[in-house]
């Protein structure tokens, strides 16, 4: 039953964050479609956030705690305002391939 | 045969019409607010109704043209298929008729039967309307009370015709028989309940905020759109227009009867809903009157060679046995011409256009129902208004696919 | 008690409260169907069984029985996901919701699978994630009735679940904790007195719990996705056989969720009227079984409130429906929150 | 027991009986010439018209107070000629009386005008005509197959209608 | 004996939502293998009352949807936030030293969430029935 | 038993953000997403933030993911065409994304003084006691003015999405170039 027990080194959860924040990027190089494009780049937050929790949990500091809280409300704000302009975007063109989308007027 | 050159295929959805985002959605003829298989194809921006395009024909049984292969007698039992939630009415339109084309005289006792059955017609008529309103809004335990005491009439309808939907009781000439003797007590018993259970449908809905905001303001139509459209019956008098053809142009005896005419100038779904609740009440008195001042007499008219005799005396007279025989067999002749007979029937105004060439068939039977007209006011009805809204304008003008397709 | 111990013991509570649940969801439904028939002058179920006792188990049998239909136009992977979903999140609330006194042994719950100390919190997270199951029903299926009824629920459910997150807030304020068993102990000491709907002041907050609850739960007057007079089915349009009966028993299982709630927050929960005033009984069973009693007294009565409404009410308009929510259950709403906190500072 | 109420036919003959019907009235200050005939028989008004002016003839009464319409509808005298008889039936609100319009059409050409332009209820009537008579309504908004579907053979209420159908 | 440590209590959460899921795909398994299969082309068409559908289901749908959505997220994420307030509130005066400490910071916060639900009520976000939707 | 947790939610994680790159349809990714939220919430809970973890699952999974399905829903945004991406993006985003990942687990592996998560253990080391109350008092008396800014913050974006979704003014330009196409 010793496996009940094991500990798991800190390091594996940055080192979790790491992989999934690559991927966010790799998702957002990738991806054509604008929303997932923004899903991608939730996922980077979230990466951080894991490693913000494990870095309190490592320090024993609950402000590590409190900033994945502001950064989940910001996200929130975020996912607001961007899925908005991928509305307005899609509404001006029609589309939501990120190739299409080049110019900055709408 | 000739094909029609003139019918161009079915218009394009708006959508496609126009390029605006607009989602065409069919409602029936398989849907349960469509009080039938009425089909409406709406076009919705989001939930915003564009446009109301109803498609009929789903219930078209050709009974126009069964007609001219019966004998005037024959057709009674037809009429009582097309609103089967109002039968008496038709039986009354379209034997007054032909009693009007043969200049027939019905006997004032029998005049008086049937303006007390076709009052509890239309109290059956309103009852189901209320009902499946109510429960098109989502009340559904109005519908349960109401069907409760159209149970009743339908058992008095049962008493008197040994059927309870389609009675065929009016004959032309007069009724089929003399109802059974303690009939009309139980139609007392059932009228002197009847005022209280619509207080207890008025309870569950009138006050209710829900259902006062569901209809209040809802498909509004003018006094002048009611006129072009066709409009009849309770959805015209609650748009203002003061007709009522029982008071207005008397049929059956309705001149002995007193009784008000329920109005209202709004003309939304809850003026509709209120002119019927009215109106059940003043069926109700109608009824009551019949009742007190129901004369005595027979119920046929004195014409041998048009009303069958009773059983008894056809069993014991030769001449009558005969007279029997000949209307069963061959029917009796009807002078040529053409009538239009209308009433005003649960819906609104219903109206017979017989034609006679002098043979015992009918050369041409036409029914105007209401429902007809009233389907086409619909669109005006509901524009611009939202999908829920489309349900209670359905429920609140009444309608019965068997008189719209017939 | 070792932890393997724990999960054996935890395994039977998830058996044992699940096999309850969804005989719980059947005996609703069967609830439902004999008292909304008593309140329309019918009989309701009365053929199988006694009393139509055995109804809702052929029901069950029937579901599985009918032809399965997946129609053509569906994204299966997903219409096969959203009943699923949605049964789910209405099956997992439970596990959150203590039905007794603290009885067992070692510390042990036993009449509450797991007590933790963000009870509420996990139970507004598993509301949350049963939009997923409507939205996606209604979006996979390929139709415009789904897809309306979906949609129009789905904004309605993240509507509501507004006013009853903020509802609560009250509560929380007077417990000062989102353990629901420190909520329903503080509710205990007067008994219905003390009770949060009484003597909390919280009645206010009582009335938007349940009406966010009615339309949470997508019950009379708030039953539009399935206004069956505009919408047919609404988003189960395309949904048979067991797959329909999954929507329902959602339906059903929220209902009894959503009764095991506002019985905790507000109606003193497994606490008799009389709280600790009544005297403890000698009998350690009676006493065990005694808070079962009132707390499964206080969900059936809640249950047949939800019952009646649902005799008496119509439905509401869409467009009212939404007004209702954001217009005056919100705002008042926020008005109870800081009307509670005031009364709280200067207490 | 029976009674006839009397019959006036011949457009002459009801003038004189009812002088001052508003309808008659309306119609004879409007054109004479399209107003062709009159009978009143049964107690109802019958007023013939002429095919073409059947719209300007609605008009005409609508204006002198006969402003709903009720109905219409067609009768097929088959062998005879003119083949078919419009019917329309108009209320007057004010008056509490009705009046009948007819119009007469050959079998060779069977097009009317539509009088949906006076009255939108006529729309739905028209097209039961159309779909069952085969009677063509020009200017009508939508004239297609009502009752029937739109791919069906023939006008099923006309006389010469095989009533077990088309083989 | 000791009390179990609290965070075993997660597990059996855990096992109840395995629970709850498992238990959801066997229905639908199972309901797949037991119920019948005969299906027709038109028992599998997508239900329009009887008349075959027009166009694709999934069409664009109004805006104001996903404005609600918005919304939502945004006032859940001030639920959210509300809740260790309401749990820490009676404990602030002590904490602070002020009795009101904790009733005027939420106030000021609701203060600027109800701006944006009067902007929102104004702007007439929410009038379902008014306009015509956009988009 | 930490272990055998994270593993397996790790696991769950990592696939869900591996299948939000595989999958072509905008819905399919979203419910991905969803997966990896819930796991991360999980191990929020093995390193002792339940309340972090409760509103990862109301505000991420419930409300976010919510808006996104949403939008998905309303754009009906179809499979995108499965190209791979521009040029410059996989010429220098690829070797930039190599190259960061093994920065990051290099200095991950061989930093010294990372512990390791023991389950159970809380921020104040008194297991049982919730972190609950601890991170509220911070929250609402410390960062006073952070936690007031995000009310402010909230009332921007409500102004800002309601501004640019609900826009009357480019509703004629955008149909008649949907109609267009």
């Amino acid at each position: 039953m010793s496996f009940l027990q094991h500990d798991v080194p800190l390091s594996w959860y940055l080192l979790l964050s790491a992989v999934l924040f690559s991927l966010g990027v790799i998702g957002f190089l990738i991806k054509r479609n604008l929303i997932t494009v923004f899903m991608s780049i939730e996922l980077m937050l979230n990466a951080v956030n894991l490693s913000f929790v494990a870095f309190a949990y490592q320090w024993h500091e609950v402000r590590g705690q409190i900033f994945v809280f502001f950064v989940m409300m910001v996200a929130a704000a975020e996912a607001a305002v961007g899925l908005a302009i991928i509305i307005a975007v899609f509404r001006a063109r029609a589309t939501l391939a990120v190739d299409r989308i080049d110019l900055m007027k709408l | 045969m000739s094909e029609n050159p003139a019918a161009p295929a079915l218009e394009l959805p708006a959508a496609e019409r126009t390029g605006e985002n607009v989602m065409v959605l069919n409602m029936g003829p398989q849907h349960p607010a469509t009080h039938g298989v009425l089909r409406l194809v709406v076009e919705l921006d989001g939930e915003v109704i564009v446009s109301v395009r109803p498609e009929v024909g789903y219930l078209h049984t050709g009974i126009e043209k069964t007609c001219e292969a019966k004998f005037y007698q024959q057709v009674v039992p037809l009429t009582d298929r097309i609103n089967y939630l109002d039968p008496l009415s038709n039986n009354l339109c379209y034997c007054l008729a032909v009693e009007k084309l043969l200049g027939l005289e019905i006997p004032e006792r029998a005049q008086w039967i049937r303006v007390l059955l076709t009052e509890l017609s239309r109290l059956n008529s309103h009852l189901i309307w209320l009902g499946t309103h109510a429960m098109d809004i989502g009340a559904l335990t109005v519908f349960l009370y109401t069907f409760r005491e159209r149970e009743e009439i339908l058992r008095l309808f049962e008493a008197v015709a040994g059927q309870r939907m389609m009675t065929s009781y009016f004959r032309i000439g007069g009724l089929s028989m003399e109802p059974p003797l303690d009939w009309l007590d139980r139609v007392q018993a059932f009228i002197t309940t009847f005022p209280e259970k619509i207080d207890e449908y008025s309870n569950l809905l009138t006050g209710n905020p829900i259902f006062m905001n569901r209809l209040k303001g809802v498909g509004y139509l003018s006094a002048s759109d009611a006129i072009a459209f066709g409009v009849t019956g309770p959805p015209l008098r609650a748009s203002g227009v003061d007709i009522d053809l029982r008071r207005d142009m008397p049929y059956s005896g309705y001149e002995k009867f007193q009784f008000k005419v329920p109005t209202s100038t709004v003309g939304d779904t809850w003026a509709r809903y209120e002119v019927r609740l009215v109106e059940m009440r003043e069926s109700t008195k109608i009824v009551q009157q019949a009742l007190d001042g129901m004369p005595g007499g027979p119920v046929k008219a004195d014409a041998p060679k048009i009303v069958l005799p009773d059983r008894e005396k056809m069993k014991t007279e030769m001449e009558a046995l005969i007279h029997h025989f000949k209307i069963v067999t061959e029917g009796f002749s009807v002078p040529a011409g053409e009538v239009y007979q209308g009433i005003e029937c649960g819906h609104g105004q219903m109206g017979y256009y017989v034609v006679s060439d002098g043979t015992s068939k009918p050369y041409r039977v036409h029914m105007r129902y209401p429902s007809f007209a009233t389907l086409q006011a619909v669109e005006t009805m509901c524009k611009g208004r939202l999908i829920a809204d489309l349900v209670a304008v359905i429920g609140s003008i009444d309608i019965v696919l068997g008189e719209i397709d017939r | 008690m070792t932890i393997l111990e724990f999960f054996l013991w935890s395994l039977l509570k998830v058996a044992v409260v699940t096999v309850v649940m969804l005989l719980g969801i059947a005996y609703t439904v069967l609830l439902e169907r004999k008292l909304v028939g008593r309140i329309q002058n019918r009989w309701g179920p009365s053929r199988v069984g006694p009393f139509g006792l055995l109804q809702p188990l052929v029901d069950g049998a029937k579901s599985f029985l009918k032809e399965d239909l997946i129609p053509t136009a569906v994204y299966r992977p997903i219409y096969l996901l959203a009943p699923i979903l949605s049964l789910g999140c209405a099956l997992i609330s439970i596990a959150v919701v203590p039905f007794g006194a603290n009885m067992g042994p070692h510390g042990f719950d036993l009449f509450e699978i797991s007590n933790i100390n963000i009870g509420l919190l996990v139970i507004l997270g598993v509301t949350s994630m049963g939009v997923y199951g409507i939205a996606l029903a209604g979006w996979s299926s390929n139709n415009k009735y789904s897809l309306l009824g979906s949609l129009r629920s789905s904004a309605q459910l993240i509507s509501y679940e507004l006013a009853l997150g903020l509802s609560l807030v009250g509560v929380v304020l007077r417990a000062g904790s989102l353990n629901l068993r420190v909520i329903v102990e503080q509710q205990a000491t007067l008994g219905i007195a003390t009770w949060n709907i009484f003597g909390g002041f919280q009645f206010l907050a009582f009335f938007i719990y349940l009406m966010a609850a009615f339309a949470e739960t997508n019950r009379s007057p708030f039953d539009l996705p399935e206004a069956e007079s505009e919408l047919t089915g609404g988003y189960h349009t395309e949904y048979s056989s067991m797959k329909f009966a999954m929507f329902f028993m959602a339906e059903y299982g929220n209902m009894i969720n959503v009764g095991c709630v506002a019985t905790l927050l507000f109606l003193g929960g497994w606490t008799s009227p009389l709280g600790n005033l009544m005297p403890p009984l000698q009998s350690t069973l009676v006493n065990a079984l005694l808070p079962i009693f009132w707390f499964v007294l206080k969900v059936f009565l809640f249950l047949c409130l939800y019952v009646w409404v649902r005799g008496t009410l119509p439905r509401f308009r869409y467009d009212q429906l939404m007004n209702f929510g954001w217009r005056f259950l919100l705002p008042l709403a926020i008005v109870n929150i800081v009307g509670t906190s005031l009364w709280l500072a200067y207490r | 027991m029976t009674s006839q109420t009397p019959t006036i036919s011949g457009k002459q003959a009801v003038l004189d009986a009812l002088p001052d019907h508003p309808a008659i009235q309306a119609l004879l200050t409007w054109n004479p010439e399209a107003f062709i005939d009159a009978k009143f028989d049964f107690g109802e008004l019958t007023l013939t018209i002429a095919p073409t002016e059947i719209r300007a003839a609605c008009s005409a009464v609508q204006a002198a107070g006969y402003n709903f319409f009720e109905d219409m509808t067609a009768v097929d005298w088959f062998p005879a000629s003119p083949r078919f008889q419009l019917s329309y039936h108009i209320l007057s609100h004010a008056f509490k009386e009705r009046i009948r319009l007819r119009v007469l059409l050959d079998e060779s050409e069977p097009i009317v005008d539509s009088i949906t332009p006076v009255w939108s209820g006529a729309n739905f009537f028209e097209r039961e005509v159309f779909d069952l008579f085969g009677i063509h309504f020009a200017g009508h908004p939508g004239l297609r197959r009502i009752m029937l579907p739109d791919d069906w053979q023939g006008h099923p209420l006309r006389k010469d209608y095989p009533v077990e159908g088309y083989r | 004996m000791n009390p179990t440590p609290y965070d075993w209590q997660y597990l059996p959460l855990l096992l109840q939502i395995l629970a709850a899921f498992l238990l959801g795909m066997a229905m639908v398994t199972a309901s797949w293998f037991v119920g019948r299969h005969r299906n027709t082309q038109v028992k599998l068409d997508a239900y329009e009352c009887g008349i075959q559908a027009v166009g694709d289901a999934r069409g664009r749908f109004s805006v104001r949807f996903y404005l609600v959505a918005v919304l939502f997220i945004l006032f859940d994420v001030e639920m959210v936030f509300m809740m260790p307030w309401a749990v820490i509130y009676r404990r602030l005066p002590q904490i602070t030293g002020s009795r009101l400490f904790g009733f005027w910071e939420m106030l000021v916060y609701l203060g600027f969430v109800a701006v944006g639900l009067y902007y929102i009520v104004r702007k007439g976000i929410l009038n379902w029935s008014r306009d015509k939707a956009d988009l | 038993m930490h272990l055998i947790l994270f593993f397996l939610f790790a696991g769950f994680c990592l696939a869900g953000a591996i299948n939000l790159l595989l999958q072509t349809h905008p819905i399919n990714s979203a419910l991905s997403l969803i997966v990896v939220m819930t796991s991360l919430a999980v191990l929020y809970l093995l390193l002792g933030a339940e309340f972090l973890a409760i509103a990862q699952i109301i505000v991420y999974a419930g409300a976010v993911m919510v808006l996104f399905t949403f939008v998905v829903m309303l754009l009906n945004a179809g499979r995108e065409e499965r190209t791979l991406g521009s040029r410059a993006a996989s010429r220098v985003g690829f070797p930039a994304v190599v190259a960061l990942f093994a920065v990051l687990s290099t200095i991950l592996l061989r930093a010294q003084g990372l512990g390791s998560a023991h389950l159970g253990q809380g921020l104040t080391n008194a297991p049982g006691q919730s972190n609950l109350v601890l991170l509220s008092q911070v929250l609402f008396h410390e960062l006073l003015l952070p936690f007031e800014v995000t009310s402010v913050l909230i009332l921007i974006a409500i102004l800002g999405a309601v501004a640019l979704a609900h826009a009357e003014g480019s509703k004629t330009g955008g149909s008649e170039r949907m109609a267009e196409k």
